[in-house]
């Protein structure tokens, strides 16, 4: 099997990771963790995740103008399902 | 200068895509004729009620009214018409209304829409009348908003 | 002209003019009995010059298309048509189904009989035996394109139009599926109507424009056919799930009011696209076409179908919008202006360009076809916006305050006075156009000369 | 295109513009899809919780964990094609749409969980929302599939690289529309 990319493990592991952590969050919610902050930190992972396939497995990284505004739409969508979640 | 977009790929793209969009509405479609055909109102489409369905469109009564407000916009809206004339619970006076109303047109009232004169026998008019109440039965999401049409 | 095959455009375009003049002059008719009720109420009423209207339309611009498909198909797959007795054939069933669909609606003959009477289905009114017949006749149709297209060059614009030809064909077999309940009815007649003008006619429209710009700006063949397909594809992946916009009201499912409002929203953006894609092409292009009228044409068609298909059909297209415009006048404003731009546009931009081809004159006296671009699309134009007008007022009075139709109707009619000028100007735009293209203008001009004497 | 957009931003997009083009539509549309489901929810939040807790959160987390797995393989199947080992490239391709028909069967027993509880997409204006996007993205994955089996076969670096976009368009859907149609309690 040839060389498998240290970049694309690096951003699975991050996918894995995060996606873990939110879910550990989201479990939490009915055990003291507050839910609005729940909610909040769901949300800016799942935007985190967002960049991470966008920049890693979209290559995005080699065109830093498009991930940042991908970024940047991703996060303004967020913030208004943040604000709709919150109202 | 790389090439950002080849043609075959552009090609691939839109036959491959309208495939998708293509299998995803004809199961959508499928669905749907498997909910009007269980819906309560199946049930109670009797022969009069396509009798009068036929006679709705022998006449083009479509290209004056609206019916679930779809057709032409000259003259009111007819799914909810019964309802309107508060008969909708009694076929019998839906009857009595639907042929008094199409036996006094045309009412050629100067500066007055005029429905043309329609020569319906009672019983073409007694299926119409159950088409149209039939047609108020549909569950069709609180559409239209009141009596008006 | 390069093939001599593509004279059977000529024949085609010939009827498709005489049907536009039916068409507009039916439909100024129809405006005057709104501000004019009484009239001919008992010989000819609403409902049958309505009728006249939306069918005469529907065939002329398909006939057009047609007209089209045989002009430019020879040039692009470099081959003679087919078979032109088939072509001439074909035309002769379509005039002889359209005359005895006239004759049928205007004298009301052979009532409620399963063949030959007005089946009564909006726009799809036709007796069942001229449906068979316009089946007929698109039978005949395909088949001697596609023959030519398969034994010539394939193009990408070939394939979208033919793709686009055969979808309007196949779809066209719903209008015989007439089931008794009518949300199934309403739910498949959709098949036909938008899956038509909100599918394939979009890539009859597309592959037609891009031919258009192809010869007219003399940008490469490559990067106008890459255009293309993001266009048609754009088009149909938002237009086909955008059928869900029928299907709010009529028995259907309640998911399609979100399916609906999310894929139709969309659909400005492929008009948007083709706009984008004319002017663009038009500024990278390096020839200068003596057709200014043409491209004239070409740009408004884009510019028009944009506002009419894709602003105009937003704006009313949300569910919770179209909860309170379903069947009101703002209909009527959109179904005109989408129509104009997209169809009517598209057929004149190609009768424009190909007539003086045809007729072996250009270049030719443009400045009255150009006058008739503005005179009709200003009228419709304005025509538009009275009807948005009339359809806000009727929403409010009507669907919000519960006021009668009628007394509604009566408080509307400063707007139909305005649509029925707006409608004068159009009629007379449309006769002028067909003059400007049908009349040889002799006009002696010397090889070279750098404009016409018009100009 | 090409010739229009010389020299303009979109020469630095990776892959091809019209994959971008259909990208930006995607998440345009289950965007719009996700910011009504939660505007919807404003007018009965109780009722949107309630049907929440009926969904099955260990299997979401567990397809989340899937999909970003089948997206790596796919990644790395175009570097691997890219680097000239074919033979691995399409390995991983199987792989990787394998992992997409585990992805539909965790979501196939879901859906079959709900409708053995009598649960169905008019049961409330939450499982509308749902089905329709869920359903939406799973016929995306079928979709993914079915692309990823055929350019394992015709294995041309740009069919891979089309594939492979639409593939992680696919896992960028699911990381977004999972925590708000199954976390946000």
């Amino acid at each position: 099997m040839p060389a498998l990319s240290n970049r694309l493990i690096a951003a699975w592991a991050w996918l894995a990771g995060l996606g873990g952590l939110a879910a550990l969050i989201a479990a939490g919610v009915g055990q003291g963790v507050p839910r609005r902050a729940a909610g909040a930190a769901i949300l800016v992972l799942a935007v985190l995740k967002a960049r991470v396939i966008l920049a890693r497995y979209l290559d995005l990284d080699r065109a830093r103008a498009w991930l940042s505004g991908f970024g940047w739409a991703v996060t303004l969508w967020a913030a208004l399902v943040l604000g709709l979640y919150l109202v | 200068m790389r090439e950002v977009m080849t043609k075959s790929m552009a090609r691939n793209i839109f036959y491959g895509g309208s495939l998708f969009f293509i299998i995803i509405f004809l199961g959508l479609s499928a669905h749907s004729v498997g909910y009007i055909t269980s819906q309560p109102t199946h049930q109670t489409l009797d022969a009069s009620v396509v009798a009068g369905k036929r006679v709705w469109e022998e006449n083009a009564c479509i290209n004056c009214h609206t019916i679930m407000g779809e057709g032409a916009y000259y003259a009111p809206e007819v799914a909810n018409v019964m309802k309107r004339w508060g008969v909708d619970d009694d076929p019998e006076a839906a009857f009595e209304a639907l042929k008094g109303w199409i036996e006094s047109q045309p009412t050629g009232i100067e500066g007055r829409r005029q429905m043309p004169r329609f020569d319906l026998t009672d019983e073409q008019i007694r299926d119409l009348a159950n088409f149209l109440l039939w047609t108020g039965t549909v569950d069709t999401q609180n559409w239209p908003p009141n009596d008006a049409g | 002209m390069k093939y001599e095959t593509q004279k059977i455009a000529l024949a085609y375009f010939a009827v498709a003019m005489a049907l536009f003049a039916i068409q507009v002059s039916a439909g100024l008719l129809a405006g005057w009995v709104y501000v004019s009720p009484n009239t001919l109420s008992e010989l000819l009423p609403f409902n049958i010059i309505r009728m006249l209207h939306s069918n005469s339309l529907v065939v002329w611009l398909i006939t057009g298309f047609m007209g089209a498909a045989y002009f430019l198909i020879p040039e692009e797959s470099e081959r003679e048509i087919h078979s032109p007795t088939l072509a001439y054939l074909q035309l002769l069933i379509l005039v002889v189904g359209t005359l005895g669909a006239v004759v049928t609606y205007v004298f009301d003959l052979f009532h409620g009989h399963w063949l030959l009477g007005m089946e009564g289905r909006e726009f799809i009114e036709q007796p069942v035996w001229v449906k068979v017949g316009i089946v007929v006749a698109a039978l005949i149709f395909l088949y001697n394109v596609t023959m030519t297209v398969l034994a010539g060059k394939k193009t990408a614009i070939t394939n979208i139009l033919l793709l686009g030809l055969w979808g309007l064909a196949l779809l066209f077999l719903f209008s015989f599926y007439n089931p008794g309940n009518l949300s199934l009815d309403k739910q498949f007649w959709w098949y036909i109507v938008h899956l038509w003008v909100e599918g394939v006619w979009e890539l009859i429209m597309a592959s037609i424009l891009a031919y258009l710009m192809l010869k007219l700006t003399g940008v490469d063949r490559e990067v106008v056919e890459k255009w293309l397909y993001v266009i048609v594809a754009l088009a149909l992946f938002s237009g086909i799930l955008g059928t869900g916009h029928h299907y709010y009201w009529i028995g259907t499912p309640g998911y399609w009011q979100w399916i609906g409002s999310i894929f139709s929203s969309l659909e400005v953006v492929p008009f948007f696209a083709m706009m984008a894609f004319a002017f663009v092409m038009v500024w990278k292009g390096r020839r200068d076409h003596p057709n200014k009228a043409a491209l004239l044409w070409s740009l408004g068609c884009a510019t028009l179908a944009f506002f009419g298909a894709g602003v105009w059909g937003f704006l009313h297209t949300l569910h919770g919008v179209n909860y309170y415009t379903h069947g009101t006048q703002i209909t009527a404003a959109h179904g005109h202006l989408a129509f104009y731009g997209a169809y009517v546009s598209l057929n004149l931009a190609i009768f424009t360009y190909a007539m003086p081809i045809l007729l072996n004159r250009d270049p030719y006296n443009q400045v009255l076809n150009m006058g008739s671009f503005w005179l009709m699309s200003g009228g419709v134009v304005f025509m538009t916006f009275a009807l948005t007008f009339a359809g806000t007022v009727q929403t409010h009075l009507q669907r919000v305050l519960g006021e009668n139709f009628m007394d509604v109707q009566d408080q509307l009619a400063i707007f139909y006075w305005m649509r029925f000028g707006a409608g004068i100007a159009v009629v007379l735009g449309a006769l002028l156009f067909i003059y400007a293209v049908a009349v040889p203008r002799k006009e002696i001009i010397e090889p070279g000369a750098a404009e016409t004497p018009a100009e | 295109m090409s010739d229009a957009a010389s020299g303009s931003a979109l020469d630095d997009l990776p892959g091809e513009l019209l994959m971008w083009v259909l990208i930006v539509s995607e998440l345009l549309v289950f965007g719009a899809g996700l910011v009504a489901f939660m505007a919807v929810r404003l007018t009965d939040p109780a009722g949107f919780a309630a049907a929440q807790d009926h969904l099955f959160r260990a299997g979401a987390a567990l397809n989340t964990m899937v999909l970003v797995s089948s997206g790596f393989l796919a990644a790395q199947a175009l570097r691997w094609r890219e680097a000239g080992a074919r033979g691995a490239a399409r390995w991983a391709l199987v792989a990787a749409a394998a992992l997409g028909v585990v992805f539909l069967i965790i979501k196939g027993a879901e859906y079959a969980a709900k409708s053995a509880d009598g649960i169905g997409w008019d049961t409330h204006a939450f499982f509308t929302f749902y089905y329709l996007l869920t359903g939406f993205h799973a016929a995306h994955v079928v979709a993914g599939v079915v692309l990823l089996m055929l350019v394992a076969w015709r294995d041309a670096v740009a069919n891979i690289q089309a594939v492979a976009m639409f593939w992680h368009m696919v896992d960028l859907v699911w990381v977004l529309l999972y925590p708000v149609i199954y976390l946000l309690a």
